[in-house]
């Protein structure tokens, strides 16, 4: 096992990584932006280093500044959290370079896994069924509409080496194409320095099912069941849940085994997470991979026992799985909220500030990540996640009453939260009956 | 108490910035709070340094030393106040020489231009001057040769001319 | 304290930006306190009400309106004060006449003598008298009879002679 | 199920039964005394009833005030937590005439077993080994001495009414008996209304185990395994664990066999809990029975995954146990830290004042039940505990590096807490040893 590492991400997340390092015996240096200096989080770290201004391209995206951190820190490893770095195949090269080890897959996977065209190539070579659609980059307006009239709208349009929503646009029909076609272009050329997309057909009354995969170095590659993350918001989730209320066991196995798969034949090694869309008629397409933890894995954590990120030091470390598919069992039913500091009466407007009020719940069944506490002080600067609730109990029935009784008791003022509205879903008809789909929540509230 | 003298308390507030003032006078008391969120009046520089109480106290300690907007000691901190500060443009390895047998690029006392070059900073193998941005005298160097340095760390105090 | 005088108290904090205001004169005590949002001074009557914002807003009203220290509102509150009140010794059901079909033990402007039975409280199918305590003029009935009432709980509101 | 039930306590133990009647759909009323007046926990519960001042003889523990309130909150049943009147057969009776539902046993059952010269009787004909001592109360102080002299020093002398460690005193010779035969006779006295003493032979090095046992109106009596509380200051429990370290399996299973042959014997319904003493040689000996839901029961519920608390309010409704023996299992590895209000370096005098620093843990394997939040005031007048910290892992190794990293992220001040205790004892050789017993702590610290 390492002795040191270091965590080039902020939040949640960097919190969570010093839990897995406390918990491991691995010391662990945080980097902090200017914006961050006052988090707690940083005093539970055995290090923590200032590596610029609030401005991400200035401290977590910027590259040397991370390495520098990490020379001057003598760390044996990076771990790059989610967003920011962690799916950057070039500065897992220079890790690489710099004989920094990487906590996460080889750059080469990394590559193959993050290029949507390359990955759904991928995914035919290993007989998993893809959406319809483009083959490779689409070259331009005129290709998007033919493409589009062949394989029927609706169609979605994404950016190559997009992620986390952006730069994805649906058209109904060509008159939409057109004009969603220009501002996905312009969106995915600022936010990934990669004007490429391509499209596919836009799977109405879809679920979103992912599933975790884990691998070591000798090939050992399992799954941890799988995640069903159909409530989503502009792309963006906001109740997770395992198991997915909408698989059989036939076709859960099935996904599982896709999603193995596809992992095998991408060559890859930690943890990572391949997604589908299940149709109306439970048929499942490979949608992405994301080749990093990801913000929902407590779920996962929850039904298996297995801690993902302490996993993902291990293996960054050389240590090989012990376990058998067999051994990984999906125990009761895990769901996770995320509690964001939006506004819902606001169009989800992030809000920052103060938290003046903060009482978390507690008690039997109920996990809470998060890096807040009464006075910190949300920066404008990043994502608006204060926390993911997380309840796991034996049947999905006492999940929702259990989630239902722990959103009620949590407490956050005077910024606006997500906390009512997942309340609201929670309750709601559709939900408890296992009835949603990837725009049920736009569809309801 | 008559009207006129709470009148004058607060005005005394707010001319010095008190956040709180409390007058106990045999039977009369007089509490006076200003300001949603100030605590204490503000004095000196306010270091808002880490409040927490967890695991590694060395490492508070440094953070809240480290600190672009922190003092070494109170005592110290009207003087150093009237100074200027060179900070770390990046984070990395320091040298208050161009080599290990060199003379250090500047000491206490030495004149600088706004281009002179006050110390290297290595990063990811590169070597980054540090210039002094500010004409002046140098009157205190807050690093040693080799030590790392974080973002914003000041590593001289300067009197500028 | 005239109430001009307390204006001009709240007008001062305003202008002033004061988040707080005590003043404390033999007898008299007052104290005044501004949040951050608030354009009008809140009048706090010593005890700060629930803060909770959780499962049942209706009960946390119910706690914050029954509380022996607490006002209905803010404008009654500075009334209010002047009177004593008659609070309810134990948990129970409270019936303001001996029967059905009798007469109130008191209504407005009764005057009553100290050990003169304002209501009856039943617990456990004991009904226990309650005594006025002071002697004065009933002034305002806060409790219908046959309602639950908790410990503590303000019945009536009473000017002492 | 009832529709709406009492809560009669307070703190932790009154929000752990709120948050079992939220998901159960049960409206819950709590009542309060003047000095928890504004605890936040009373904003959970559907009602909150002011029953008394401070002084809990004036409110917790006033039987007509809580029957009252009870009456005019219009609720079927009252759980009374424990401490105060959990324990209490005459409160029971009482509920019993005024037709309202007692969640928890029977006051036979409690009789019986609340009286330690019957429960002892009662352990003898049920073959279950109990401690040399006295058959019945020990009239005066020449008795004790004779007796003593008989089994052999060192002795415990304990209130027959007792519990929680009050009246206990242990004597190693005549003369130190004979001091301690007057204090818990005076201190029995007053704090049960009873005087009687009985006396055993005080076990040295001895391990405190003891077993969950849930029984239903059938007769249907299951054990959930056990917990070892051996870390105890002057009979205060302060860490606990299941599974216990020091136990064999068959061991295990013999201690767990006698529990419920005593609970059958007992006619014993609901959730009750059976102490034992396990001796250096692995021998076991019933020591008592508390008749309540215990403050350690979390650990329980962890490795179990079965809601005690849920159970108790289904049982007490005429629910039956759905459970066979086979179906529960010990899952994993839970420790409980109690942290308390109180000053280690002050010979853990209770601390009372304002919290105004409120930092508590969070993420994968930790549950909290705390009451408390930054603001909150502690009373003099109640108990020091301020929250359970409890830890789930798959093994113990890891449930201890869980339970480290928890105990170092929980920051409260200013008042001073057995967090840094707990924190030593978890790091302790012999505790990660698994080899302590009931003097550990006292020795130790």
């Amino acid at each position: 096992m390492f002795s040191r590492i270091l965590i080039a991400n902020r939040g949640e997340i960097a919190l969570r990584i010093i839990r897995a390092c406390r918990e491991l015996g691995v010391q662990c240096v945080v980097v902090y932006s200017e914006a961050d200096r006052h988090a707690h989080y940083l005093s539970l770290a055995d290090e923590a280093i200032c590596i610029g201004p609030a401005d991400p391209a200035e401290s977590y995206l910027n590259i040397p500044r991370i390495i520098s951190a990490a020379e001057i820190s003598n760390v044996e490893a990076i771990h790059p959290g989610y967003g920011f770095l962690a799916e950057n195949a070039h500065f897992v090269e220079i890790c690489r370079d710099c004989k920094i080890n990487f906590i996460g897959p080889a750059p080469e996977s990394m590559h193959l896994l993050g290029d949507k065209v390359q990955a759904r190539k991928l995914a035919e070579k290993s007989k998993v069924a893809v959406v319809p659609g483009s083959d490779k980059a689409v070259a331009n307006e005129d290709e998007a509409a033919q493409l589009a009239e062949k394989i029927g709208y609706p169609v979605i349009i994404k950016a190559a080496a997009g992620g986390g929503g952006r730069g994805m646009r649906i058209a109904h029909n060509e008159m939409s194409l057109r004009v969603a076609f220009h501002s996905a272009e312009t969106e995915a050329s600022s936010a990934f320095k990669n004007a490429d997309l391509y499209l596919e057909k836009y799977l109405e009354q879809s679920r979103h099912v992912e599933v975790q995969v884990l691998a070591d170095h000798t090939g050992n590659t399992l799954h941890l069941w799988e995640r069903d993350c159909s409530l989503q918001r502009r792309h963006q989730k906001l109740v997770e849940e395992t198991p997915s209320p909408g698989l059989s066991t036939e076709v859960r196995q099935e996904l599982c085994k896709a999603a193995v798969r596809l992992a095998k034949a991408a060559g890859y090694i930690n943890a990572g997470t391949f997604e589908f869309l299940l149709d109306k008629n439970n048929k499942f397409y490979f949608s992405e991979a994301n080749t990093r933890i990801q913000v929902e894995h407590p779920i996962t954590e929850m039904v298996t026992g297995i801690d993902l990120v302490q996993w993902q030091l291990r293996i960054a470390a050389g240590e090989n799985l012990k376990l058998r598919q067999k051994d990984i069992r999906q125990q009761g039913s895990a769901i996770e909220c995320r509690i964001n500091a939006e506004d819902p009466a606001n169009d989800f407007a992030p809000c920052s500030g103060c938290i003046d009020r903060f009482i978390p719940p507690g008690g039997f069944g109920v996990r809470l990540d998060s890096h807040v506490y009464p006075g910190y002080r949300i920066s404008p600067h990043y994502d608006s996640l204060i926390g993911k609730l997380v309840v796991h109990k034996k049947t999905r029935a006492e999940a929702i009453a259990c989630m239902k009784r722990a959103l009620q008791e949590f407490e956050v003022g005077p910024v606006k939260t997500t906390i009512g509205l997942c309340r609201e879903i929670l309750t709601h008809r559709q939900f408890v009956k296992g009835k949603v789909d990837t725009g049920f929540i736009e569809r309801t509230w | 108490m008559e009207l006129d003298k709470i009148k004058e308390l607060v005005e005394m507030m707010k001319a010095n910035d008190l956040s709180e003032l409390e007058v106990v006078n045999g039977q009369t008391r007089i509490v006076l709070k200003r300001g949603p969120n100030q605590t204490a009046p503000q004095v000196i520089a306010m270091t808002p340094a880490l409040t927490a109480n967890g695991a590694n106290p060395a490492l508070r300690e440094r953070l809240a030393a480290a600190g672009p907007e922190s003092k070494d000691l109170p005592a110290e901190a009207a003087e150093d106040e009237k100074w200027a500060r060179i900070v770390a443009p990046i984070v990395g390895t320091l040298y208050t020489a161009p080599s290990p047998n060199a003379e250090p690029f500047v000491e206490t006392d030495s004149k600088v231009e706004e281009e002179t070059v006050v110390c290297i900073i290595e990063a990811m193998k590169v070597m980054n001057e540090v210039k002094s941005g500010v004409r002046g005298t140098i009157k205190k160097i807050l690093v040693e040769n080799g030590s790392a340095v974080e973002y914003g760390q000041p590593l001289f105090l300067i009197e500028p001319d």
